[in-house]
């Protein structure tokens, strides 16, 4: 930690720019529910840099948590210790996430397409006799559906960013403008994707995600090459800032624990 | 009516029940689902939004034909592999799947305890999932003509839990992350609790949920009844645990041999 | 945000509103009631599963045109007189009635605060209610065929209620009897909250609920701000003014004559 | 008190026989949701006497409570601090009443027919414009629907006891056999009517009440006089035991206070 401040030359992973990136997008006066993982722990960078008052709210119920360590999982003590208050899976599912009380959607995926549907089911063409069994929706269906805006946090790869996903567990914009409408979804779906290469943003008439941030020292043709779909990129492509040594030092500090377990 | 877990396990769950063990990651009732194990239980409808370790343990173990779920995974760590080996390969033996979004589950378990055949939500519609499971369907607001989804009440033959406290008559204290637990108890046809300790009384708590002695079956005394998960003031999530799972699950016969050394041969309690 | 009553209420309530003021039998936001019964609004839908004391006021006053409620008396004392008097003789104004059961109305609420357009429930069926009421409908479960009782959504403009403590934060802290506040309260679009006092930091509580300032438009600080009903641990039901409410309320000029000293000249308080 | 005991004739009012009748019905087994007034004083009595384990829930979410006073309304505050628990009125009439685990419905009644149908809400031949306005339904409708048996506690007279009733608030049997089953309605409707002339139970073929059970001192004419329709009579009509003075003690301790108020 130490030797980070010293060093002038700060180095940081992608995965560190893709969740610094997520980070900074929520504010003070955002309430955020949160699933597990690189989500979970941009959220916690978030409140312990510049969104101290953030109000994180995970799906085992726990409003207003304010852990000082990353949860293994979305009910760990730690969570129901430092919240507010702890409701029980109906209402939290009911009388918040439904009733549009929640203003972003942190989501992860293991597959996306370009109107920001996401898989996390299974990989391979068949449900019945899948390739790979993932482990489902959990909240994800209806945290996508009633958010007010969602935000997806995934590492960008041919692998991942897909024309056509195997199957689509929680709706962005389905195929496009008046898909949410029509299926009666309440919140106004992806207000962007943060990944490893950078920022993609949904069109405002067609829904289809564009690159709209690139991280620094990364390239176009990387952000290409890793889009199954013929990627569109912003006329003010912006840059990323660099993290700061703050927010790298929070975020080590952070992960260490965890880290240091495997 | 205070039992032991082999009793009431014995007294209140058949082969062929569909049985409900919930704790949404806190207090989850493992050490009831290897006293399954043990009694050697078959053909199980196992019902639980996050089948977990518990459930990998029981289905590896081969006491289920059917999952009914809403998210499969080992939280934190990745795979549940005994719940994949099942599915994908049918080992030890075919796994019925019926799948569900956390959202929609916990509706169905409300009207379960609600005595209402099915109850509504915002949910499931623009995705997949609902041309792939059942007990969903559409309807429209009588008021409004929204379009909604509908879920069938669920009404497990058992449901057991586990929580911190019971009281001389019975009755059960809960709190911390209460997850599900008060509706699947109220949705169930019989009702089994273990619990950390009995107590004179109960001391308030924040967050803290009290099931009626007289809507339960039986009360198990249990410490530990809930590791590798937790039980809020009482211990902690051994999140070791949860990772040394994957390395044992991988497999079938390093699962195979973990099982009857850790379950069935008596030696219960958490993996270490 | 901390405001007064009278800023609060002047910022947040409107004339032709429609304005929930919930607590069953515990916690009746009165000193709110008075206060709106000052500032002179008119042209009020008033929601309230039991209208008691409060509303009758509210309604002697002239300040309603649309009553929704569940049951109107005096509990434990007999009738609503001022009630009984706007509805048989439009005195001081015609008030039009929305009356539903206590099970229905608690469901209209769920519904408001899940965000959904209605709520079923085994309900209304063999009552002439039925045919009374709006916003009730009969519809068929789509697994089971049976005929359940649909209930619209009720979503106020405006829920004000009484609760024991607020913290420095805002958040909202009530326990013991807490009714159908939570549900009123988040099925409004603005809420306002009279509270006993503020706190540091909330002890844990039996039977407790919390309500996050994230929701609450207003708190005001209202100490007493439910007499003559109660507030668990801080002062008890004053029965008395209750009974005494009979008398007060049987005749229109011993009503006006009480409104005009207690509540307009600003001694507002508990009967006595 | 200490006088009742030293006297060798035990004298009780119609309303304490009625009161006590109730008590009696009530076992140590039961469960039984409670509205305010005379029902409320039996089950606090029957608690106080032979069945001190039966289980008092109010409308109002008061689950398992110990009353040792009798409370003026459905929600004070005894109710609540002598209570296993407390809910929300959404999870009381959701959770408890609707799912049926609520063994004994305690009901008054302004107005009774034949058939067990309740009127607690207007006097008169118009809702719009009613002689009377009564409180209406609360807890009662669905009291009447979901527990799994009834009990009305009201006193008999040509005045409540009618033919025709002006207002269904809550169905008894309906128009008769099959009418709860076409609503819909999941309990079995009343058990009995307990009145200060005696207990009337319906008929298993006609639905219709027919008096069982004959209070001390009170003649057939008396109860067919108190009646407005054609009152059917038993075959095997028995006598009320009456009171106990325990009973009669207990019953009038709980009352003292109540009465010294008004």
């Amino acid at each position: 930690m130490s030797n980070l401040l010293e060093s002038k030359e700060v180095l940081w992973s992608a995965d560190e720019m893709m969740t610094v990136s997520a980070a900074r997008s929520l504010t003070n006066s955002d309430t955020c529910f949160v699933g597990i993982g690189i989500p979970s722990t941009a959220a916690i960078l978030a409140k312990a840099t510049h969104a101290p008052r953030l109000t994180l709210i995970y799906e085992s119920g726990t409003i207003d948590t304010n852990p000082t360590r990353l949860p293994l999982s979305i009910g760990d003590g730690e969570l129901a210790q430092t919240a507010l208050t702890v409701v029980s899976l109906p209402e939290i599912f009911n009388y918040w996430l439904q009733a549009g009380r929640i203003k972003i959607g942190f989501l992860g995926a293991a597959q996306i397409d370009k109107f920001g549907n996401i898989n996390t089911t299974i990989i391979g063409s068949s449900y019945d006799n899948p390739k790979v069994r993932l482990p489902g929706a959990g909240g994800a269906t209806e945290i996508a559906g009633a958010c007010v805006n969602t935000t997806i946090i995934c590492r960008q790869s041919t692998r991942t960013f897909l024309e056509k996903i195997d199957f689509i567990t929680s709706c962005g914009f389905g195929s496009g403008p008046g898909s949410r409408h029509a299926f009666g979804l309440t919140g106004n779906g992806p207000k962007n994707v943060i990944t490893d290469i950078g920022i993609l943003e949904p069109d405002p008439e067609t829904c289809e995600l564009v690159l709209t941030q690139i991280h620094e020292n990364v390239t176009r043709e990387q952000a290409v090459e890793s889009t199954g779909w013929n990627l569109k990129i912003s006329d003010n492509l912006k840059v990323t800032q660099p993290p700061t040594i703050q927010e790298l030092q929070i975020l080590r500090a952070l992960n260490a624990p965890a880290e240091s377990k495997q | 009516m205070i039992l032991t877990l082999s009793e009431a396990i014995s007294e209140f769950v058949h082969n062929g029940d569909s049985v409900a063990m919930e704790g949404f990651t806190h207090l989850i009732p493992f050490t009831a689902g290897d006293e399954i194990i043990r009694q050697g239980l078959r053909d199980l409808t196992l019902i639980r939004m996050t089948p977990d370790l518990i459930y990998d343990r029981l289905i590896g173990a081969g006491c289920a034909s059917k999952l009914i779920f809403s998210w499969g995974g080992n939280p934190g760590v990745g795979s549940l592999h005994r719940f994949r080996d099942a599915i994908q390969n049918s080992w030890p033996r075919p796994l019925e799947i019926e799948e569900h979004t956390h959202a929609g589950f916990a509706n169905r378990y409300l009207a379960g305890a609600s005595g209402l055949p099915f109850a509504i939500l915002r949910g499931y519609q623009g995705s997949d999932l609902l041309e792939h499971t059942q007990n969903v369907k559409l309807i429209e607001c009588p008021f409004t003509g929204e379009r909604l989804a509908a879920v069938r009440a669920i009404n497990p033959d058992v449901t057991i839990i586990h929580a911190q406290q019971a009281d001389r008559e019975g009755n059960v204290l809960l709190w911390g992350i209460t997850g599900i637990q008060k509706e699947a108890a109220l949705a169930a046809k019989r009702v089994i609790v273990t619990v950390e300790e009995i107590v004179d009384s109960f001391e308030p708590k924040m967050n803290s949920t009290i099931i009626p002695a007289f809507v339960i079956s039986a009360i198990c005394v249990s410490p530990g009844g809930s590791r590798p998960s937790y039980a809020l003031d009482y211990y902690e999530r051994d999140n070791d645990a949860y990772i040394a799972w994957n390395t044992i699950s991988k497999e079938r016969d390093t699962f195979t041999e973990w099982l009857q050394r850790e379950v069935l041969m008596g030696q219960k309690g958490p993996v270490s």
